[in-house]
């Protein structure tokens, strides 16, 4: 499994140990992300999308599907994203809905 | 890329989701032959991830053992993809629409899915869809800008 | 490239040595998800150059409109290329030879062509040639070398 | 024609204005080459590499049939090789019949 998680200061820290977020993974990730909303000592979490170069519409659809799900309770960040990942939240305005700071410490930090 | 001659080669993978990355990287490695920035390269890779990903789970429903074919065609000022499959064909009803419209007050209205096809209206500067016989091909272009300096 | 599963695409041009460098440039895009160098890189660029323009120069006698495959399979630990005709075959007696004497002092010997295979032969780690049908296929593959972080 | 000369120094510096040299230009260099030779002011020259990201054994045969058509009269120096260059000349051995320098200046002064 490309995901783990481990605990820092109240937050889940989850990373993604692949280069590409994209069709192929992305169900895999939604369900795990879904599972750490279930079974997850915490709904505070923190994705390090720092070894992410590429993501697509379907990796997209799995941050926006667990931050639907999460029903405003909680919190998700982003943190670490590459250009070609930053592009694509502006590109579909998705940087409206998510919070996407330069790194985990930031993320963890920000009020 | 001296002339106006144009340049094709075909790419084709099995209809699996896992071989999309092979045609992603190859389209970058071709990429080096034109003037598009590394921004513009990863869009040109961001579209056809989306058209190859579009033919293998809704013209094939994800079935493995179908062909993906990839043409790549490079002229002196355009770079055009042709992504063809040979399954259920696309109503074209679903191109068109290019807009994100985001409320981020109403999530029940937030979308999961269904971005690919106004990622790639929004990204490339001519975009079609055909189907002939049993082939159906998505077609989209990109203008390569030269630089000043090339115009010499 | 995490499990030992193969992923294939297939490479496809017509027979013009202008088009060679597409395969050049798609290959090395597809080297980026190896673990291959950039020395290596380049080598395995020039070594799939060289039987792309040998299957264009000799099997189809340098005339266009002939079919060019150039089949890219990629291991956890081989990247083998396999570079395919429909035209003339090879005489097999032309694998063999891997060196490069060369005679400061005799320009006379000096050789102005044939360098292509024993360079090819030098690079790869397996080459072989195979004629079935119609179809002559010439296959190489190089080993991709595991950096001691990846064997954990 | 992606090939230009300009004299200098007593040396004809020859440029190649494109990033490969393979079979789709080589002969046509070569015929550029042996025109200089045949036409040339100088048979001495120095051939700029240093556009050339990649040669091919076609690339090198030119190279070697402008050699020896020269007899071991005037000089065919080689400046400024990228390492994908390089290599298939060390690998080829035919770093023992070309001098390579690694700037058009060195190749003029170099004896
Ligand atoms: N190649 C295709 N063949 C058949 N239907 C397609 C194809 N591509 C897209 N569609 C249809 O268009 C819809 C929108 O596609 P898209 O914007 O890429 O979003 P998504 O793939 O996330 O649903 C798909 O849900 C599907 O119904
Ligand atoms: N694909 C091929 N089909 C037929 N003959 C070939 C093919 N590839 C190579 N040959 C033969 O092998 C010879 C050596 O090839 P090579 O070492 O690449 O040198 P060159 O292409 O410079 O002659 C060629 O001259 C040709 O006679």
């Amino acid at each position: 499994m490309p995901f783990e998680s481990k605990s820092e200061a109240g937050y889940t820290i989850i990373s993604i140990d692949e280069t590409r977020l994209d069709a192929s993974i992305s169900e895999s990730f939604r369900v795990y992300l879904f599972d750490q909303i279930e079974n997850g000592s915490s709904n505070m979490m923190v994705i390090d999308l720092s070894l992410v170069r590429f993501m697509d519409s379907s990796g997209l659809g799995a941050l926006v599907a667990t931050l639907k799900k999460m029903g405003g309770e909680g919190s998700l960040k982003l943190a670490a994203a590459q250009p070609a990942v930053l592009d694509l939240f502006n590109l579909t305005s998705m940087d409206k809905l998510f919070t996407i700071l330069p790194t985990v410490t930031e993320a963890i930090e920000e009020k | 890329m001296t002339d106006e001659k144009s340049q094709t080669v075909r790419l084709e993978i099995d209809s699996e989701l896992a071989n999309t990355t092979l045609v992603a990287m190859a389209v970058r490695g071709l990429c080096a032959m034109t003037t598009l920035s590394p921004v513009e390269v990863n869009r040109v890779e961001l579209c056809v991830v989306e058209i190859v990903n579009n033919a293998i789970e809704h013209a094939y429903s994800s079935e493995k053992g179908h062909k993906v074919e990839v043409s790549v065609n490079l002229l002196k000022s355009y770079l055009t993809l042709t992504i063809s499959d040979w399954g259920k064909p696309m109503d074209e009803g679903q191109l068109g629409d290019k807009n994100f419209p985001v409320d981020a007050d109403d999530p029940a209205a937030w979308l999961c899915s269904g971005r690919g096809l106004p990622i790639v209206q929004s990204l490339m500067d001519k975009v079609e869809y055909q189907s002939v016989d049993d082939k159906n091909s998505f077609t989209m272009s990109k203008q390569i800008r030269w630089s000043s300096s090339d115009l010499i």
